[in-house]
């Protein structure tokens, strides 16, 4: 199914089955207006989420990627989100360099019983990807001004055309 | 390098108990070196080290578990022999290691940004601070520290960090203590967008051969990669920009906090493909976050493996 | 085949740009470090002076290549199906219809795929993938004038100028290339006006491949290799001491002319699918792992003594003693462990003499 | 797989804002998608039969549901769906209530949203294996951890419903909080007297195994069949030989020993029984006072010990002890009020807590009940209480209500005028929080018929000033500042979680929030359960709470315990980790992950290492899963190529034409 | 599109399953196209790739006879992947075929000779299609004898025909399991011993044996050591294999591609060829 038209932009929600899943279905409960372009992936906890599953969407099209759990200390399992937070931190600082944004993937702790926040977050979340824009593609050929200036680079010498 | 012949007598002195030693040979022109793997004290004596001894042979010894093996190792390939040993990939009382000291050891590419073609290269002197290499009647007279591996631009480790028989003299190294490649910081010259382009021109050309995964001696999956399966079906075979990409992606992420920054990933690279611009861009978030280098000591925690309460330098982003 | 016309260097890009109307013409390019097969564009350069990193296999036998795509769809409930839906299956063959020409690559890389004709084109089976690309491929190789370290062309039955496989060859002298028309498509491209007959270096062209020839120096000769190989067969530890320093990537496989084992997987995403073939790499552990866990070739001694044996052995013997092998020395060259497969072979030969 | 959708109005919860046949036929044309429809209320009787119906006209081999959340009706589905026969792992929800209809009003967006939801489900489930659940044995006997009331209702009833149980106290008696009480609210009957009798069938119960003055140290194993060491502290004395008859107190020279009953108030001899009524009535000797300890002679208690019970050299020994079920009833701790500079910090005897004051007006404390002020033991006439010490402050990271302190500030007020009928009482309180049955009457006694006068606002200072001490404070309802000259001041501490309890809790492997409580699986649902299975909790371990309440939880952990053991095996739960043998090396990072300890190092028949998972104790977190590098170990369930079919389908632009 | 692609699978119809074992299961097929079906020739012991579109190809034995021609039927253990997903399959469904393929047993050879079939687990599979166009062409062989093993007899692939074969009287049927079961009516023992035991004669027959490697390794002794000869002994290999038609490059030994030359191979042959199995 491709992304509604300009007016959604496709992004993907990694949440724990205890707090941020049940924290989305509390802000549900209580009608908490959200912008419609989040799908939201269940997960049992926020530990099971690798850090894989994100760069794989990204790498599908995703224009951003949120990933929620419970607070630290409130882990269903004790302490699987504390090796999410690891896990998640370390992609976070490990994007930029392939030139996604850092911005189009962020992470956070919600809680079941935060209906409100996370109203929030998803509202500043989309907002956020929304001011971005769609994400780069992968499977779209280079453009041509791109194939010219790697050109340019080889014809500046041999060298892997990193350093500019 | 220096000491090769006390290298050698030491390899005679422990050879009879050991089912092998991995060290260096002259490969099949002047430019090149090989891996030996030395089982008869007749074998000793092809042994060479220098400047063309890049390989990092602790690449072979998970795959050597069950033998009884002596590698010869230099500062940078110390610290993959700590990483196994920390992550308990190899056993310790199946290894001796033969530690060196090393001041650097040549990157062909660079090389051949220098000269051109290296086909017909028919030897290659090392006088002090000059490369002196011969192809046919021509002479190129180079400087080393120009065409060194990258690694060793920088390196603080210049001496083995773990051995059983350290051969030589250890050395001093204290200028550029710390610091990062200059090319992870030119590469932040650049925007979001031409980053994302230029992996896509890199990625094109990548052949899905697996000699980075291979050459690495932290990919010790080997033939449980997951990029070959289909149960899990993280990858299709299809060699393609995005397809070859996630296989890079793959690779960065297993070796989280695991990577000793070899380069050797780069270096087995037949498409030149700069791989280790993502190796330090991980690298850089785990000592940011976490004040942790891989492969430095054998009784660290690496640091996915573990978590604390209350993280230091995690800060919760404000909503 | 006919005569010889002279190809300024500086006319090369026009005479290419000529081709684009009618092929996609794929040209050794500058990409980093390396150097590789890629289409040519309208005022690009080309690399002619450096070996390419890559073969030019990759213009008859794609890295990947959808061979059929399917979508699967559900009708309307069926009668006689007791008025269940019926999932249904709708295949389409996708079979290439490009025509292209090669541009720059040496005699060995053409070669290649004389050697896939012999199992890709036979009696029995024809591959109408890979035959309709070798049949709407054109080949302008450039002579080689100057050999490389690894470079063993002359042992496998080929030579700095060798034709076998090219449509045109080109030999380089000052200026530019004296070309010779190899195939009566050859002919035809070199009717072109870019094509001089009037210039003629026939002398310094044949110093050049002369020049050639001796630098590659003496032949190996491969010849017993076939059965001493063979012999070798049962004796691990020879095999594990050859391939002792192989890290059983699929550097080697992956560059080489030759090399025509693949891989067919299917892919889908949602109803549609397709069914792909992508190159595949006889030295890795997955090549003949079967569904059981059991695997004929389980350690890399195995998986490399299959290669070789294929190259030197069991290829030849199926094929009038054709090595499957053109002496490009890619794997040799990009080998993260400078593996040798001419050293490998010449073990296997003077194996016995050893032990006598 | 012939898999059947199934797309819920949920009246017009759902199908106000998504057009639930559209999704239907656009469901139509996904894989192995052989059937869809939208009904009206897919969990009603109605709804599941059409689904049972159409899995049986249909053969379906797997069924998704477009409804509420999964986390409301997935269990309803899943039973559906193996009524007719299909494993019920062979179904999937999406959540197009919750997640779409009740957030988004355009109706287009939502529809479309809907549409994406049941082709992530359905995609899902086409890799979906049906999973069994392994049956395995119960050893039926219980761990109560901790004495209190709480601790004490939950053996009681266990032991009476014919479960062994193993009672761990960490002091020398049980009882808890409530054995220090003088009377209780409302009632004002006698804490020690109701409390008496059912300590004493504690001690009496055959059923019931009493390890006093002990602590747990560790716990393994799982639901059913944990593994308990206990460590028992030494107390110099010989159990199995003390009678209890006090002669060592008698005799003890070392009379100036802190009293830890009496929470200070008073001293007590360094070998003590805490008070008469313990259980076990068994002494212990303190070896901070013991002179024998202190100064290496006196042995006076082992000369006089008709038992001959003193053993110096007596240590620490350890016990293990198996169950099958644990309940923790630890109980909670009162917050130190020395973080208060204003109230003097702790240095002004006169300044004193509502538990030391209840000790004074006890007829079994120190002062038999006559209450004395602890600097000259004068009989206080001014009485001032300060409520919320340590409760809803969030300067000293207490920002919780106590509950209890407003009931029993009213109640030791009155106590106070029946004890000393010309004393008044003030009360400093923020809110006056009496919910419950007779609560608000018995405050509204205390104030009409006690008069008790009670001051809104807090007590900026309290100072000494020849023998009275000054309170002052506001008054926010006359809007003026007071003081009170008071010849005593109580205050009203708080509950903060016991010490240990966060250790206790990792032992135990249960989530305990920022404050130390422990958390309950679910705050409305599941009050006594926690999120790890076969532990329960009950009392003021999981939060403040009062007697009655926590009596109550005492049952109900207790029913809970009854109601697990009624069946004779367990099924664990098949949503585990497992481990592909053939994909595993043997690395073992998954063991160094996993928070439960459930996976284990072994060696296949070829000597190679390879990862287990212990069926029983993995909760099924999935952390292993992430930590495999080759993706050997997959969580049940959510393996990765399930995820992973989920993000392809909303991500498939990876489909590239070649 | 002139030219015949190798590659092609044919569509075709499941038309009925059968669940052998706990594992096995079996598929009849018809090919889609009715021209086809009707046109479609092979002789016993060749194999065909099925397809599930989406997962991918498995190679398996056609083991109807080509004497009966209703239907193309294949016995699928669940192992991999494309094994687990066929099993997941209803009758109704489409999958593709790609078929013939390989080389048949030498059953021209065969003729007047003495048979004895040894079949152990699934490897009943291929040698069914054999036995069942030998018996529909009784008068062209001798004596036809069948020794057929397996774990338990619940892991007896087409229970539902033994009992017409253990009835028949122009042909010999032994069972055997490995070890004793409840009502187990037949021989209990491992293949290689009931071998022995029946002592069957060399002289002018041939052994056709298939079955899991360590059982085929066994019986060829237990063979030799009766006296058969290399050539006497027929049985067939089993390899990864991907195209199917010999240029892929992962079911060699040696110079022999067992998807092209094979699987059916005689013991001389397999003698000659590089020990990689």
């Amino acid at each position: 199914m491709p992304v509604y038209d300009g007016k959604e932009l496709r992004i993907v929600g990694f949440l724990c089955n205890w707090c941020s899943y049940g924290g989305a279905d509390t802000a549900g409960v209580a009608r908490f207006h959200q912008a419609t372009d989040l799908r939201i992936i269940r997960v049992p906890c926020s530990g099971r989420i690798d850090p894989l599953f994100i760069l794989k969407a990204f790498q599908g099209g995703a224009a951003g990627v949120l990933v929620s759990g419970c607070h630290p200390r409130d882990c269903h399992y004790a302490e699987g989100n504390y090796y999410a937070r690891r896990r998640l931190e370390l992609l976070k600082r490990f994007l930029p360099v392939t030139g996604i944004d850092p911005e189009r993937f962020e992470y956070t702790w919600v809680s079941a019983s935060e209906g409100p926040r996370w109203q929030h977050v998803v509202q500043t979340f989309t907002d956020r990807i929304h001011k971005l824009g769609p994400a780069p593609l992968l499977s779209e050929p280079l453009t041509d001004a791109e194939m010219v200036e790697f050109q340019r680079q080889v014809e500046a010498g041999r060298g892997c055309g990193c350093h500019i | 390098m220096k000491g090769l012949e006390e290298l050698k007598d030491k390899i005679h002195e422990i050879l009879p108990d050991l089912d092998l030693v991995i060290g260096w040979e002259q490969g099949y022109d002047g430019l090149h070196a090989t891996p030996l793997f030395i089982k008869t004290p007749e074998d000793v004596d092809r042994l060479i080290i220098g400047p063309l001894c890049v390989h990092n042979l602790a690449t072979y010894l998970p795959g050597l578990k069950d033998k009884k093996v002596g590698v010869i190792v230099k500062g940078c390939d110390s610290r993959a022999v700590i990483e196994l040993l920390q992550e308990k990939l190899i056993n310790k009382d199946n290894v001796v290691i033969l530690g060196l000291t090393c001041d650097g050891v040549i990157n062909l590419t660079k090389l051949g940004r220098k000269i051109g073609s290296l086909g017909a290269v028919d030897d290659v002197k090392v006088e002090g601070e000059k490369l002196n290499v011969v192809i046919g009647d021509q002479q190129h007279n180079i400087a080393f520290s120009e065409v060194k591996q990258d690694k060793c631009e920088n390196c603080i480790y210049p001496n083995a960090l773990v051995f059983d028989h350290f051969i030589g003299e250890p050395v001093d190294r204290v200028e550029n203590v710390g610091a990062e490649h200059q090319s992870l910081s030119d590469f932040e010259g650049k925007s979001f967008d031409q980053r994302f382009a230029f992996w896509k021109h890199e990625m094109s050309r990548c052949i899905r051969c697996h000699a980075c995964r291979n050459a690495c001696p932290m990919c010790v999956c080997r033939d449980h990669c997951v990029a070959m399966t289909r149960n899990p079906h993280w990858l299709s075979q299809e060699n393609n920009v995005a397809e070859n990409w996630m296989f890079q992606m793959i690779h960065v992420m297993h070796l989280t906090g695991r990577c000793v920054e070899c380069g050797e990933c780069e270096r087995a690279c037949p498409m030149d493909i700069p791989l280790m611009l993502l190796r330090r861009q991980m690298n850089r978030g785990v000592r940011e976050v976490f004040d942790y280098e891989a492969g430095i000591d054998a009784q660290n925690r690496p640091p996915l493996l573990t978590f604390k309460v209350e993280e230091d330098n995690i800060s919760e982003r404000e909503w | 085949m006919s005569q010889q016309k002279f190809l300024a260097s500086q006319s090369i890009g026009s005479f290419l740009e000529t081709l684009l109307r009618e092929h996609r013409v794929l040209v050794p390019l500058c990409e980093g470090d390396s150097v590789v097969f890629r289409p040519f564009r309208k005022g690009g350069g080309l690399e002619l002076t450096r070996m390419p990193t890559t073969s030019p296999k990759e213009a008859t036998f794609p890295r990947v290549e959808t061979l059929m795509s399917f979508t699967q769809k559900v009708s309307a409930p069926q009668e006689e199906d007791g008025g269940k839906e019926r999932p249904e299956i709708e295949l389409t063959e996708h079979l290439p219809q490009d025509s292209t020409v090669v541009f720059g690559s040496r005699p060995c890389g053409a070669k290649g795929k004389t050697i896939f004709s012999r199992v890709y084109d036979t009696e029995a089976v024809k591959d109408p993938y890979f035959i309709a690309r070798r049949d709407n491929t054109l080949f302008i190789s450039i002579a080689c004038s100057a050999p490389e370290t690894t470079c063993f062309c002359t042992s496998v039955g080929g030579g700095p100028a060798d034709s076998t496989g090219s449509d045109i060859l080109l030999i380089p002298v000052t200026d530019g290339f004296m070309a010779e028309a190899v195939t009566e498509a050859g002919a035809k491209l070199m009717e072109s006006a870019f094509f001089d007959a009037g210039t003629q270096k026939a002398e310094e062209a044949q110093a050049v491949v002369e020049r050639a020839e001796t630098k590659l120096g003496q032949a190996q000769d491969f010849s017993n290799a076939r059965e001493k190989l063979l012999k070798l067969f049962d004796n691990e530890s020879f095999w594990e001491e050859m391939s002792a320093k192989c890290i059983s990537c699929g550097t080697c496989t992956y560059l080489c002319p030759t090399c025509y084992c693949f891989n067919i997987t299917d892919e889908t995403a949602g109803n549609t699918g397709k069914r792909v073939r992508t190159w595949d790499n006889c030295m890795d552990y997955l090549f003949t792992l079967e569904a059981s866990t059991h695997n004929p070739r389980s350690s890399k001694a195995k998986r490399l003594k299959n290669r070789v044996g294929h190259k030197f052995s069991y290829y030849p013997s199926l094929h009038e003693e054709h090595i499957a092998c053109c002496g490009c020395g890619r794997c040799i060259k990009s080998c993260p462990a400078a593996v040798d497969i001419r050293q490998i072979v010449k073990s296997a030969q003077e194996y016995e003499d050893v032990n006598i | 797989m012939r898999i059947g959708v199934f797309i819920c109005h949920c009246g017009s919860n759902i199908a106000g804002t998504v057009d639930c046949a559209k999704v239907a036929d656009a469901a139509k044309a996904f894989p192995d998608v052989v059937h869809a429809e939208d009904t009206m209320y897919a969990c009603s009787e109605p709804g599941q039969q059409g689904i049972i119906d159409a899995i049986h006209e249909k053969n379906l081999t797997g069924v998704v549901v477009a409804s509420c959340t999964p986390r409301m009706h997935e269990p309803t589905f899943r039973r559906a769906v193996e009524r007719a026969g299909l494993n019920k792992y062979m179904f999937e929800m999406a959540n197009i209530r919750e997640h779409v209809s009740w957030i988004g009003k355009d109706k287009e967006l939502n529809t479309n949203k809907a549409i994406d939801l049941v082709m992530m489900a359905a995609e899902k489930l086409r890799h979906n294996a049906p999973l069994m659940a392994k049956k395995f044995d119960i050893n039926k006997r219980v761990l109560i951890i901790g004495g209190g009331v709480a601790g004490i209702q939950a053996a009681l009833d266990c032991a009476e419903g014919g479960l062994e149980v193993v009672l761990v106290e960490k002091t020398t008696s049980i009882g808890g909080k409530m054995a220090k009480l003088d009377k209780t609210f409302p009632t004002v009957d006698c804490s020690c007297c109701i409390l008496g009798p059912k300590m004493v069938d504690v001690a009496q119960h055959p059923n019931i195994t009493l390890y006093a003055h002990a602590e747990v140290e560790e716990v393994n194993g799982y639901i059913g069949n944990f593994e308990i060491r206990i460590k028992q502290k030494t107390t110099y004395v010989d159990w199995e030989k003390c009678t209890g008859c006090g002669l060592c107190m008698e005799k003890c020279p070392s009379k100036k020993s802190y009293d830890h009953f009496n929470n200070g108030v008073g001293t007590t001899t360094a070998i003590n029984i805490p008070f008469p009524q313990a259980i076990p009535k068994k002494a212990k000797i303190d070896a901070e006072y013991c002179r024998m300890f202190t100064k290496g002679k006196c042995g006076v208690c082992a000369k006089v010990c008709p038992t001959g019970a003193i053993s110096f050299e007596m240590t620490d020994t350890e016990v293990t002890e198996n169950v099958g079920a644990i309940v923790a009833a630890t109980g909670y701790d009162l917050f130190d009020h020395a973080k208060y500079p204003e109230y003097g910090a702790g240095k002004y005897p006169d300044v004193i807590t509502s538990i030391q004051y209840e000790r004074l007006m006890s007829a079994s404390g120190p002062t038999s009940g006559h209450i004395k002020r602890p600097s000259d033991g004068k009989e206080p006439k001014n009485v001032v209480f300060i409520q919320c010490v340590g409760s809803r402050d969030k300067s000293v990271n207490r920002p919780y209500c106590s509950g209890f302190c407003c009931m029993y500030t009213a109640k030791q007020a009155i106590l106070t005028k029946d004890h000393i009928p010309d004393s008044r009482s003030f009360v400093f309180y923020m809110d006056i929080r009496s919910p419950g049955k007779d609560y608000d009457e018995f405050v509204r006694r205390s104030i009409e018929q006690y008069d008790t006068q009670y001051i809104r606002g807090r007590v900026s200072l309290i100072y000494p000033q020849g023998d009275k001490m000054i309170v002052r404070g506001a008054d926010t309802l006359a809007g003026a500042q007071v003081e009170v000259e008071a010849d005593l001041v109580v205050l009203a501490v708080g509950a903060e979680s016991a010490a240990g309890a966060p250790q206790l809790a990792e032992k135990l492997r249960i989530s305990y929030d920022s404050y130390g409580f422990y958390m309950e699986s679910h705050p409305k649902l599941k009050p006594v359960e926690t999120n790890t299975a076969g532990v329960f909790l009950a009392g003021a371990c999981q939060g403040p709470k009062d007697i009655p309440s926590s009596v109550g939880q005492g049952s109900a952990a207790a029913a809970k315990v009854l109601s697990l053991f009624s069946k004779d095996q367990l099924e664990s739960d098949p949503q585990i980790a497992l481990v592909n043998a053939s994909r595993c090396i043997g690395c073992y990072k998954c063991v160094e992950t996993c928070p439960f300890g459930a996976v284990k190092e072994e060696q296949d028949r070829f000597n190679n290492p390879k990862a287990r998972v212990i069926e029983t104790i993995c909760q099924g977190c999935g952390v292993c899963t992430v930590t495999c590098p080759q993706s050997a170990i997959q969580l049940q369930h959510f393996t990765d190529n399930q995820i992973l079919a989920e993000v392809k389908a909303l991500c498939p632009s990876m489909m590239v034409k070649n | 599109m002139s030219t015949f692609n190798p590659y092609l699978p044919e569509l075709a119809t499941i038309q009925e399953i059968i669940q052998e074992t706990h594992n096995i299961k079996t598929f009849r097929v018809v090919l889609n196209d009715e021209e086809k079906m009707k046109n479609f020739s092979f002789e016993p012991g060749q194999v065909g790739q099925l397809s599930v579109f989406g997962v991918g190809e498995s190679t398996f034995v056609i083991n109807s006879p080509p004497t009966r021609m209703d239907y193309l039927q294949f016995s699928v253990m669940k192992t991999g992947e494309v094994t687990e997903r066929l099993h997941a399959l209803n009758e109704g469904d489409q999958i593709g075929v790609r078929a013939p393929l390989g080389k048949c047993f030498p059953y021209e050879e065969m003729k007047g000779k003495d048979i004895i079939f040894i079949g152990g687990g699934i490897g009943m599979a291929p040698l069914r299609t054999l036995l069942l166009y030998m018996l529909d062409n009784r008068s062209d062989y001798g004596d036809i004898s069948l020794l057929y093993g397996a774990r338990t007899p619940n892991d007896m692939a087409y229970s539902y025909e033994l009992e017409e074969w253990l009835s028949r009287d122009d042909m010999k049927t032994t069972l055997t399991i490995d070890a004793e079961y409840p009502d187990w009516q037949h021989k209990v023992g491992l293949i290689p011993n009931v071998l022995l035991e029946m002592n069957p004669s060399p002289k002018n027959c041939i052994a056709v044996t298939c079955g899991p490697p360590i059982m085929i390794k066994f019986t060829i002794q237990a063979l030799t050591k009766l006296g058969f000869e290399d050539s006497q002994i027929v049985t067939t290999l089993e390899k990864r294999m991907k195209c199917g038609v010999g240029i892929c490059g992962r079911c060699n030994i040696g110079t022999s591609y067992v998807c092209k030359d094979g699987p059916a191979y005689t013991y001389e042959q397999l003698k000659q060829l590089p020990n990689e199995l």
